[in-house]
């Protein structure tokens, strides 16, 4: 069955007039279409009136859930795809946000972005979490799986690979910025006690950038893409923490934003955890 | 060709620990190892320089030594980041790098014949040593009118330049008050904050007087505020904005505010000047 | 001295002009699924894109991302002896207008910054007249003229099958010898249709330039323009006029250099002073900063001129498509509004 | 990348406090021979080690690394070293991905009377990390993002 995006975006709009009339939110996070650009872009409604400006449809690909970080101590909305209910989800795990504080507006029956390749491999369509639901929940479950097109390189050409893509980095930090789980208050690259990297472009600092970023994002990292479509260079970062996501759910079994109760990979263990690799 | 964007050698002559508590305060006595450079290296003050640890990195100090000193100057550091806490592990003789003189200076000029007022919180008397060194300085004394001072401290241990006091006191028509924040035991100045205190401790009826002040952000606005209330024209409320630095020139852009650049059109601005900036400091 | 080439024949004419410069030209490169038109040394003609503006501005041809000053203790570094100078072969009047922004910067009286102008000195711009709108760009609204670049010896104008050229330096008349004439009128009546194309599709911004300081500042807009900004810095490191720089040291055994990188106002880290204060603590002051600086204090100190193009690079990239011109829209009604109650009352 | 005859590696070795750091006291004052081309670091725990560092170790030119810990069980603050296992083990996937060879990148346990394992797994690591050859870093294509733009100084 087709989506009828213009119902789904009816919808937002009749919920989100209705939580700012009722006073439940201070204000709803969601996708207006940009005047002059034509392209979706997050916007932020406090006001009941400009709820009609509320849209959704697969051009929506940013992350909303990070903005919900910027506004503890007051009550937010948020348009969300089951991707950002994930997010949500750590947060919640990692009590970054108090539940009371938001209202989850999410969309069932996820049918993915245009342009996010991430959307192929992602198997979670109905919201994790949600206060309000859009559209009908999809009961079949989908199969698929974490790709892998770098399997076939050998050592040697994955890392010229990854030297190629790091050395047109630009370090404009839009993955980054773009990414959820890049919460931190300080971010490691903008510590200079201990400078753990340096502020070149050069190819070394690059590199140890994107291999130390991804090692942040393990056990937290959704998968969802929004660092590969922020980059305006078209670096595929992805490739790295798609690989310890697909690792982590291999090896513990874990994948991250399912379970508000569930402990993130690192804050936890088990004692008979794998110790592939290791010396004995 | 001058240098701009890289550093001239130069060498620490001498430490000097300011102070001894937790405010980790060291005094560094500098002086240009090229003749030529030196030659061409005049400060005024009010005006800094880019020091430069090699290796490290660079940052601002203002000058805090009288540019009547013809061969060197002094800075003084308070431990905070990566530079500064490398220049306190330097020793004397150890090589540095530096940049400048840059920006504009206090307006040792247009004072002349007039009062003046310092008011200095901590290591905020850096740079109003540097001019009030200029002004006392025994050839320049009798071109200036009345010099008081109120000079604000957290603790008697967090003095600085408690060496150039004495002489202070003694130089000719000049009055000295010291402050700390908190009573203690063997103290026999003022204590209390300084706009608490500017009243009672100086006499600031005077005639074509100018203020210079420099502290702490949260000082400086205390005593601007407590000045401006007492009627005094804003354009004779002079002091030093802090901002990050890095170039020197007004070109890398984060020391701008408003039309300005604090490293170029700064870092001493007054009063009337800074209440059409925006108040991004 | 108005010339045409056929398209088919621009390889054989590239050539000609590689044996005395080093020539850059747009050209199309593949990044996965991505596709984008940056300038890089042509290798081969057919991979040249006239019709579409590059992705990266030419910026870096004056002020690399990553410049190497010299070392600490030895002094500063010279451009190699005998190097060709470069050819940027088809730059917009935006990207032409925004190295004019930069140079009082760079080359004012007080300090002249050596490396920039080395560069600029060694380097030859042909312009490219825009035969349409591209993606986002609004220099027009900005009073640049999109089909005429200044301060260019030689012009060029794409119109699909041929590139014209109006040759306006002596010393360059030599490579264009060859080429037949072209016919000023037919130029001039597709310049003309051109013109109608970007008329009817231009915005009108009626920016009182500079804007004024303090009521600009304060005014109440700034947090909602501003609330969906994520704080990266494409806007900045895409722009061609962003001139913001820090350093950073390099250590090696030979000693230490120097580098100059480029930064970004839009980074916490840029103002945040050692002792852990910072005066642009927010995304909203960051963003007024970069808008203000653009709009209002570079305009103060450079007779008005506005630190941007048009060129509408910082839209496209983007990644939540904040979009200039709503900004200044924006400014601009809050502005007339305060006028009208200013007059009214 | 032939293992190089002449060839010194450097590696760091991340030697727990309580533990490994012991265990190599104890190979040395029991005049156990190992190789001398570890550099160690002392560290309060092996779940006190920020990956970071290592990753960090690499960009500033070592060829190698070497973590040991408290065997599972053993760690003096009870649970330490289970923290560890899982971020090594990440780390080791990671970096291995990326293209930097797994016998650059060693984890094991030794517990402080172990000082003849310890220096069995010092000739071990350092055998493995000969045969992957000197680390080239992770700039060998050059400092500079795209080597033309620098061609010319412009």
């Amino acid at each position: 069955m087709e989506t009828n995006y213009s119902e789904i975006s009816k919808k937002i709009q009749e919920i989100s007039r209705k939580l700012l009339e009722e006073g439940r939110v201070d204000r709803v996070i969601g996708f207006e279409r940009g005047e002059f650009t034509g392209e979706m872009t997050p916007v932020l409604v406090t006001d009941p009136e400009e709820a009609e400006n509320l849209l959704f449809n697969p051009e929506c690909e940013m992350m909303l859930a990070k903005y919900l970080l910027d506004y503890g101590g007051s009550t937010t909305g948020i348009v969300a795809k089951p991707c950002d209910t994930r997010a949500i989800t750590v947060y919640l795990a990692e009590e970054l946000i108090k539940r009371d504080e938001i209202v989850i507006i999410g969309i069932n029956d996820c049918q993915g972005l245009e342009e996010n390749e991430a959307c192929d491999e992602c198997g979670v369509r109905n919201p994790v979490v949600a206060d309000e639901e859009i559209g009908q929940p999809r009961q079949e479950p989908v199969e698929t799986d974490i790709k892998d097109d770098l399997k076939d390189m050998s050592l040697g050409e994955r890392f010229a690979y990854f030297q190629e893509e790091f050395s047109r980095c630009i370090r404009c930090y839009a993955c980054r910025e773009a990414c959820f789980v890049c919460s931190c208050e300080e971010c490691f690259v903008d510590s200079n006690q201990p400078q753990w990297v340096g502020f070149s472009v050069g190819l070394r600092d690059n590199f140890t950038f994107h291999l130390m970023r991804a090692m942040h994002m393990a056990g937290r990292c959704i998968n969802c893409g929004a660092c590969e479509l922020a980059c305006p260079e078209a670096i595929n970062m992805r490739a790295l923490t798609r690989n310890l996501y697909r690792v982590a759910q291999e090896v513990y079994e874990f994948e991250p934003g399912l379970d508000p109760e569930e402990k993130t990979l690192f804050a936890t263990y088990r004692l008979n955890d794998s110790e592939q690799g290791f010396l004995d | 060709m001058d240098k701009y964007l890289l550093p001239h050698k130069a060498e620490v002559m001498k430490i000097t620990q300011e102070t001894g508590s937790n405010l980790n305060i060291k005094t560094f006595r500098i002086r240009l190892l090229e003749e030529e450079a030196r030659k061409k290296f005049n400060f005024y003050p009010g005006q800094f320089v880019e020091l430069t640890v090699f290796g490290v990195g660079e940052a601002p100090f203002g000058f805090a030594s009288s540019p009547t000193r013809d061969d060197y100057f002094d800075v003084s550091v308070k431990e905070t980041g990566l530079v500064t806490e490398a220049m306190h592990n330097l020793e004397e003789g150890d090589e540095i790098g530096v940049r400048g003189p840059f920006g504009n200076h206090f307006p040792y000029e247009e004072i002349r014949g007039k009062n003046l007022v310092f008011l200095a919180g901590g290591i905020g008397l850096a740079p109003l040593r540097s001019l009030i060194e200029y002004v006392l300085d025994e050839e320049k004394r009798e071109e200036y009118g009345r010099v008081q001072m109120l000079l604000a401290f957290r603790s008697p241990e967090d003095m600085l330049y408690k060496y150039d006091f004495p002489r202070w006191e003694k130089s000719p028509d000049t009055l000295v008050k010291y402050t700390i924040d908190e009573e203690c035991e063997g103290w026999v100045h003022c204590v209390g904050y300084p706009h608490d205190l500017l009243h009672d401790e100086l006499d600031l009826n005077q005639p074509d007087t100018v203020f210079f002040t420099c502290g702490p952000p949260i000082m400086i606005k205390a005593i601007t505020d407590e000045l401006k209330s007492s009627g005094i024209d804003p354009s004779s409320i002079v002091t030093t904005l802090e901002m990050k630095m890095s170039c020197g020139l007004g070109k890398c852009g984060r020391c701008n505010i408003g039309s300005y650049y604090v490293c170029k059109d700064g870092p001493v601005f007054d009063l009337k000047q800074m209440e059409k900036m925006p108040p991004e400091f | 001295m108005l010339k045409v080439l056929a398209k088919s024949e621009l390889g054989q004419f590239l050539d000609k002009l590689k044996q005395e410069f080093r020539v850059v030209a747009p050209v199309r490169r593949q990044y996965g699924k991505k596709e984008r038109v940056e300038y890089h040394p042509v290798e081969n003609s057919e991979e040249i894109i006239l019709d579409s503006q590059p992705d990266t501005p030419p910026k870096k041809f004056f002020l690399p991302q990553n410049e190497r000053l010299g070392d600490e203790l030895e002094g500063e570094t010279d451009l190699e002896e005998g190097e060709k100078e470069t050819l940027i072969f088809g730059v917009r009047s935006c990207d032409l207008k925004a190295v004019e922004i930069l140079k009082p910067v760079f080359l004012d009286d007080d300090f002249t910054d050596t490396y920039f102008q080395k560069k600029l000195e060694k380097t030859v711009m042909f312009g490219l007249g825009c035969s349409s709108r591209q993606e986002n760009c609004f220099c027009d609204s900005l009073e640049i003229n999109p089909l005429e670049g200044k301060n260019v010896p030689v012009n060029m104008y794409d119109d699909g099958e041929k590139i014209w050229f109006a040759v306006r330096d002596k010393e360059l008349e030599k490579f264009f010898a060859d080429l037949p004439d072209g016919d000023a009128e037919e130029l001039e009546e597709k310049k003309g249709k051109w013109q109608e194309e970007f008329e009817k599709t231009a915005i009108t911004l009626d920016l009182p330039l500079p804007f004024p300081e303090l009521k600009t500042f304060e005014a109440p807009f700034w947090h909602k323009v501003s609330a969906n900004c994520l704080g990266c810095g494409v806007c900045t490191y895409y722009c061609p006029t962003c001139f913001c720089f820090g350093f950073f040291w390099e250590k090696h055994p030979e000693g230490i250099d120097r580098w100059r990188t480029w930064d970004s106002c839009m980074f916490p880290l840029f103002t945040k002073h050692g002792g852990g204060h910072n005066p642009r603590e927010t995304q909203k002051q960051r963003t007024r900063q970069r808008i203000m600086h653009k709009f209002s204090y570079h305009p103060q100190n450079f007779d008005g001129v506005p630190a941007c193009s048009g060129c509408g690079r910082c839209i496209s990239q983007c990644p939540v498509n904040i979009d200039l011109r709503v900004i200044l829209r924006t400014v601009e009604k809050y502005l007339k509004e305060e006028e009208g109650v200013k007059s009214s009352g | 990348m032939a293992g190089n005859e002449n060839f010194e590696p450097k590696i760091l070795a991340f030697l727990c406090n309580w533990c490994s750091y012991a265990a190599a006291d104890l190979a040395g004052s029991s005049r156990m021979q190992y190789p001398p081309q570890i550099r160690v670091i002392r560290v309060p725990c092996s779940g006190r080690i920020d990956p970071f560092l290592l990753i960090r170790a690499f960009n500033s030119g070592a060829d190698g690394i070497l973590v040991s810990g408290c065997h599972p069980g053993d760690c003096h603050y009870l649970d330490g070293n289970y923290y560890a296992r899982r971020r090594f083990l990440m780390l080791k996937e990671l970096m291995q991905y990326a293209g930097i060879a797994e016998e650059r990148v060693n984890f094991t346990w030794c517990s402080a009377s172990e000082g003849k394992r310890f220096a069995a797994i010092v000739d071990r690591v350092v055998e493995r990390i000969k045969a992957v050859g000197p680390w080239e870093g992770f700039d060998s294509r050059g400092f500079i993002r795209r080597e033309e733009e620098v061609a010319g100084g412009n």
